[in-house]
């Protein structure tokens, strides 16, 4: 029980009381030990991409052990990861024997990247511009003041972003160079202004909420990070 | 170098003394000044009676180690001399005391006259007006004196057994040991002892004069008819004072934190707003009855350790009762297993306080997919399928918030959400009927928990909330009025001052 | 666990994907393994890959139309290819420099390398530590991990954003609302008519101001918010729709971007329609 | 009047589908048909190409181009053009990555540009690829930089690379570019970069996160901001070079025209019914 739960809490305690005070600590050694812990964090983060592939892969094997719906498409994962993995593990055995150039050979890596997971990657994300456009048409309402003032402030900045309002501007003052910039100025005032109060609001309560969570975390009030078990 | 000049006067008594005690810390450091004045005879230097130049008052000239930092720099400072103006520079000198013995001075900085001044470097000097009247000038020795290099890489060689005669490069090493690994772990050694060895530079005692110059002739500062030459070193300092308002900002508002969750838990009432959605959850179940159709809770896409679940399963809590006590089916919607169990738990217990634990179907809690787009493909699906009369999304939700908010939009159901996810509460405000906005989240599941953790965080960041709106209504009044009549508050800001 | 619920008609579609899937790999698989040269075979590797990519990005967009087998089949391989390449490069760019490397590759004496071990061995034991939370008997051990990690976190987190997020954003904010400057050179009612720029500093100052304090009121929770304090919590929600505003747009702004950058693929560099 | 589920369902679906369809019109037209659009760039762009345009031959640079392929299409104009700007500047530029998914865009933008400005890798610039740590990870660069790098992506030893002469760690290097998606401007670079170390922080980000930078650049923890694919055409107008950003603005006007259409339109209507129309049941 001492091992597995009083001495990390207070592992994290004395971590956190060190890590508050070397903020306030000129001497250099404050410095290196600050070198020495991200050092330490750095080589920690490799591992920690493991648990995560883990997971996933954990997740798709008991999909498929379990006959869950739509188990056969589990089965890419795996192909995926395989063929990556493949690819990259042949070539660092080629760069070993030195018959693999960087730059001058061609990369099955990177290819299954570049055709790939980039195409999927940037598409995917993309989908979304057109639910976009069908909810803006069919369920974006000004349902309250809120959601009118909302949906106002959209439009200034959705019209002032884009070139043709300039060309609108253009359009509509021909004779005034001050208007003719109108839009893309509205926009730049609701973002310098009313936008940047609220997000500095919202930035400062957040803040607060942040601080005290780490201190929960560092008095061992909050522990869910600990994960489950005694 | 006094610290206390760069805390203000007018300052809030509970502020002064945190800082005091700061400053008292800080007083501890083994940073005392090492600063001493040492006249030798006069150089003669290329002086001329015709000069212009006049030099600034000597009892000004210091040096002494630059307080609140890790010992790399020597601050000297000077008066500002009469004839400041424009071609007219200072040159600080140094030299270490065996040079300083010959006679042999090098340039460290050189500082044209009317800029370099010390109420430039506020960070370390604080905004003293007499700070106004001082030039400085912040030195690092190893500039000046560098360390030698080929002494470090022979040390090098020593440590590593390797003879000066056979170092990396040399025909006889490569015969019989890696050259190319050794020559680069030798690069990386050098650099790491090359730092270590500047910091010791830093640190030893160096010796100072100061020279105003317009170009053409170059005049010494004197003192009793000799250069005046101030000696010091560089200290590494304990604490960096600058960021006290930092350290007091994080104490006390830590310990008030730390005190309302200690109120709470003593079971302290501690007030909560009434919160407008929360208030129209009744309504949304009340109208779901009327009409005979299921409500429908929908969680968002994280686990069980984050916040918004926590407050999300606090709310379901409240949801469930009411449903049970109306007799209206509730289904929960949700990706992950122990979010399922948990929220299991808490339908059952609701079912239970209604008194009607009977009621209480499990397959009503469903795990409906795992990732984002198939989970918002299955929810709508069943929002179509069902028809719900009332939704709630609680939690973080990301890019399906869309898709599911516009399908339950479209069902004309009322919708109810609540999410810390800033970037989707757009989408919500615009579909939903009522939206709980961010911490508004927590504000409502602290409300109908009543759990002191939650509860007293909640009270603490609310004195920090109003602490902050008190500073920045007082603060803007002051420094317009301020402006008004001439009077300085400037020091509002310097008390804030981060750095 | 309840099992999922599960329409009886995908079982026999779930063995016909099966194959499917085993017959890409073989294909796959003895492309990548026999190196495709680039330009010695007729169809280049590029020119393949613009294909399949163009093919990929179609069969992401007929999700539109509705869900469908082979979206759910892009959409896993994608997270497959996204798997192994984090496996690689993380493997690449961290643990063989930062371990493998400096331990059994770059040493030159053995002494070095007690010294790079001695220097290494905590992170490396905790690395492994981490991994534990695999198992269900050891997971424990990964809490030494997590308690330094997030010990440190906490800890250097309270200093920073008390540092970055309060001070920097209060300090700014607090200002006069017009500077000494501009009210020398005021004139009396000068600032009254609508081009002053004084005039505008100030409802700019003051704008920033009270939204910011408002949106804080909103945030309040020790308060009924009722009377003054309703009002000003009014004007506090009033800001903050406007700011949910300015990024609803933007966000729209930012799918229609994917979409454009999609459409330059398919039109420039698969179909070589180029436009202007 | 009774509608049945399924009716409603089809004459949603038929909408949504005539919906999509004069989307993907709104995007394709400007690639067959080119509208004219000419626009000035916005100031925050303005700012950053400024700040980068003073910088003097041979100042280091540092871009963190933290993004991968989902969000590619908005930044990895950005970084065509800034990374195009430096090498004209002849700055030394040092590039590196949070993510390791977009260690392979980097790569290749990093490798493009060099190989069109004829830049050297190790003497005119580095690649240092990718490590995991965040916000530890600018801790610790902002001690050591050669620590924390001390191999390239190449896996070239970065001791003695001309590129890195005399830069011991983040305090070093005057301007840091961060160009990202996801919480790496906010999250790391401003308070674990720029506001320990003291250098100059440029940003571009996805349009997304744009309106939550506007504090930071206020109080000046931000020098120049590029907004999106907006921000990219911006700068691509700024250094006189227009491609892909710029072209995209055409297809994002028509694209922006129609949303506000579909938009107002339709809560007229809403507007309409609610007040004058039949009360809902």
């Amino acid at each position: 029980m001492f091992y597995k739960r009083s001495l990390p809490l207070i592992i994290c305690f004395v971590m956190g009381v060190l890590a508050f005070c070397q903020e306030f600590v000129a001497h250099p050694s404050a410095d290196a030990f600050r070198e020495e812990m991200t050092t330490w964090f750095r080589i920690m983060g490799g591992f920690a991409v493991f648990i995560g592939a883990y997971s996933l892969l954990h997740m798709h094997v008991t999909r498929i052990r379990q006959r869950q719906q739509g188990w056969g498409y589990s089965a890419f994962v795996f192909l995926g990861a395989a063929a990556t993995i493949a690819a990259g593990v042949v070539e660092e055995i080629l760069k070993g024997m030195g018959t693999f150039e960087e730059g001058k050979s061609f990369s099955s890596f990177d290819w299954l990247y570049d055709y790939i997971q980039v195409p999927c990657g940037a598409t995917i994300f993309s989908i979304l511009a057109f639910f976009m456009a069908s909810a803006a048409f069919r369920t974006f309402r000004a349902r309250n003041t809120g959601a009118f003032l909302l949906l106002a402030a959209a439009i200034i900045v959705m019209f002032g972003n884009v070139p043709i309002s300039e060309e609108v501007g253009r359009w509509l003052f021909p004779n005034s160079s001050g208007w003719q910039m109108i839009f893309p100025r509205a926009n730049a005032v609701l973002m310098e202004y009313p936008n940047l109060a609220a997000k500095r609001g919202i930035l400062i309560g957040i803040s607060l909420g942040g601080i005290s969570q780490s201190l929960r975390i560092l008095l061992g009030i909050e522990r869910s990070y600990l994960g489950g078990g005694e | 170098m006094t610290r206390t000049d760069r805390i203000p006067r007018h300052i809030l008594p509970p502020v002064a003394a945190v800082m005091l005690l700061v400053s008292l810390c800080g007083a501890q450091a083994p940073n005392g000044p090492t600063s001493s004045t040492l006249l030798v005879p006069s150089t003669p230097s290329t002086q001329s009676t015709s000069s212009t130049l006049t030099r600034p008052d000597p009892a000004t000239f210091r040096a002494y180690d630059r307080p609140s930092d890790d010992g790399s720099t020597v601050a000297v400072e000077w008066g500002l001399s009469r004839s400041e103006g424009k071609d007219i520079y200072y040159v600080v000198e140094i030299a270490s005391r065996e040079d300083m013995e010959a006679g042999k001075f090098k340039e460290a900085a050189r500082i044209p006259a009317g800029d370099g001044l010390k109420s430039d470097q506020p960070k370390y000097f604080g905004h003293s007006k007499a700070n106004e009247k001082l030039h400085y000038a912040g030195i690092e020795p190893s500039a000046a004196y560098p360390p030698d290099r080929a002494a470090i890489k022979a040390e090098l060689g020593k440590d590593l057994g390797i003879k000066p005669d056979t170092m990396p490069g040399d025909e006889k090493l490569r015969r019989y040991i890696d050259n190319e690994k050794l020559q680069r772990y030798m690069d990386k050694e050098k650099a790491k002892r090359l730092v270590a060895e500047q910091r010791r530079l830093n640190q030893c005692p160096y010796y100072f004069r100061l020279a105003i110059s317009d170009g053409r002739e170059t005049r010494y500062l004197e003192e009793n008819g000799r250069v005046k030459i101030v000696s010091a070193s560089a200290r590494p300092n304990l604490l960096k004072l600058f960021k006290a308002n930092n350290l007091v900002f994080s104490v006390v508002f830590c310990t008030i934190v730390l005190l309302f969750i200690r109120a709470a838990r003593r079971g302290a009432a501690l007030f909560i707003r009434k919160i407008a959605g929360l208030e129209a959850v009744e309504e949304a179940i009340g109208r779901a009855t009327e009409m005979g159709r299921p409500a429908f809770f929908v969680h968002g896409l994280t686990d069980m350790d984050s916040l918004a679940t926590i407050a999300a399963v606090n709310i379901l809590g409240r949801v469930a009762r009411r449903a049970a006590e109306y007799d209206t089916r509730v289904r929960v919607m949700n990706s992950f297993p122990i979010v399922m169990a948990v929220s299991q738990e808490v339908v059952k217990q609701g079912y239970t306080e209604a008194g009607r634990p009977d009621a209480y179907n499990p397959d009503d809690v469903a795990l409906v997919a795992s990732d984002q787009f198939s989970y918002a493909a299955a929810v709508s699906g069943r929002m179509v399928r069902e028809r719900p009369a009332a939704m709630f999304f609680m939690g973080s939700f990301a890019a399906e918030a869309l898709l599911l908010a516009e399908t339950g939009a479209s069902t004309g159901a009322v919708q109810i959400a609540g999410t810390d996810a800033y970037t989707q509460i757009p989408f919500f405000v615009t579909t939903c009927d009522y939206t709980l906005i961010g911490e508004e989240l927590y504000a409502a599941s602290a409300y109908l928990s009543r759990e002191p953790r939650m509860l007293g965080s909640l009270r603490g960041q609310d004195v920090g909330k109003a602490f902050l709106m008190i500073l920045l209504v007082v603060g803007s009044l002051l420094l317009t009025f301020g402006v008004l009549t001439g009077i300085d508050f400037s020091w509002i800001q310097h008390i804030l001052e981060p750095f | 666990m309840p099992p999922i619920e599960q329409p009886a008609s995908t079982k026999t579609r779930d063995v016909e994907i099966l194959v499917v899937v085993v017959c890409l790999a073989a294909f796959l698989l003895t492309c990548l393994l026999a190196q495709w040269p680039e330009g010695q075979s007729k169809v280049s590797a590029k020119g393949f890959g613009i294909i399949l990519a163009a093919g990929l990005t179609l069969i992401m967009y007929s999700f539109l139309y509705r869900d469908n087998p082979l979206f759910k089949a892009a959409e896993n391989l994608y997270v497959g290819v996204t798997l192994g390449y984090t496996l690689i490069t993380t493997y690449r760019l961290s643990l063989k420099p930062d371990i493998i490397d400096p331990l059994f590759i770059d040493p030159p004496t053995l002494g070095v390398f007690a010294g790079e071990l001695a220097r290494r061995f905590v992170p490396i034991v905790l690395g492994f530590f981490l991994l534990t939370r695999l198992s269900r008997k050891y997971a424990w051990l990964s809490r030494y991990s997590y308690t330094f990690m997030v010990g440190w976190g906490a800890g250097i987190g309270i200093p920073i954003v008390v540092h970055t997020f309060i001070l920097q954003q209060i300090q700014p904010a607090i200002r006069p609302l017009l500077d000494a400057e501009t009210f020398r050179a005021l004139t009396p009612f000068s600032w009254l008519t609508l081009s002053s720029p004084a005039l505008w500093s100030i409802i700019g100052t003051l704008v920033i101001l009270v939204g910011t304090v408002c949106v804080l009121f909103y945030f309040f929770f020790s308060m009924e918010h009722k009377g003054a304090g309703g009002a000003v919590s009014r004007v506090g929600i009033w800001f903050l729709m406007i700011s949910f505003g300015a990024s609803f747009g933007y966000t729209v702004m930012a799918r229609v971007s994917l979409l454009i950058g999609r459409v330059q693929f398919l039109m420039e560099q698969w179909l070589g329609i180029a436009g202007r | 009047m009774k509608i049945t589920p399924e009716a409603t369902l089809r004459r949603q679906e038929i909408t949504r589908r005539i919906i999509y369809a004069l989307v993907a019109l709104a995007v394709i037209t400007p690639f067959i048909y080119a509208l004219p659009v000419k626009f000035k760039p916005m100031t925050l762009s303005k700012n950053l190409y400024d700040k980068v345009e003073s910088l003097k031959p041979g100042t280091p640079v540092l871009l963190a181009l933290d993004y991968e392929p989902s969000s590619m299409a908005e930044l990895q104009p950005m970084s065509i053009a800034i990374l195009r700007h430096c090498f004209r500047r002849n700055l030394r530029v040092i590039v590196m990555t949070h993510w390791n998914t977009g260690v392979g865009l980097c790569k290749d933008v990093c490798e493009k540009m060099a190989a069109e400005a004829g830049k050297e890798s190790g003497k005119d610039f580095v690649f240092l690829g990718f490590k995991p740590g965040y916000q530890n990870l600018v801790l610790n660069m902002g001690e050591n930089l050669l620590g924390a790098f001390d191999k390239d992506f190449y896996q070239k030893p970065t001791e003695g690379m001309p590129v890195l002469e005399g830069l011991r760690s983040l305090k070093d290097i005057p301007l840091v570019i961060n160009i990202a998606a996801g919480a790496s401007i906010d999250g790391l670079w401003i308070p674990y970069g720029r506001d320990r170390f003291g250098f100059d922080l440029g940003a571009g980000c996805t349009a997304v996160m744009a309106p939550d930078l506007y504090p930071y650049l206020q109080s000046k923890q931000l020098i120049g901001l590029l907004g999106g694919l907006r921000g990219a055409a911006d700068y691509e107008t700024l250094i006189a070079k227009p491609e892909a950003a710029t072209k995209g603005m055409q297809a994002q006007s028509l694209t922006h025209v129609l949303l506000i259409v579909l938009l107002i339109g339709a809560n007229i209507v809403y507007i309409g019914r609610r007040y004058y129309g039949p009360k809902e049941a």
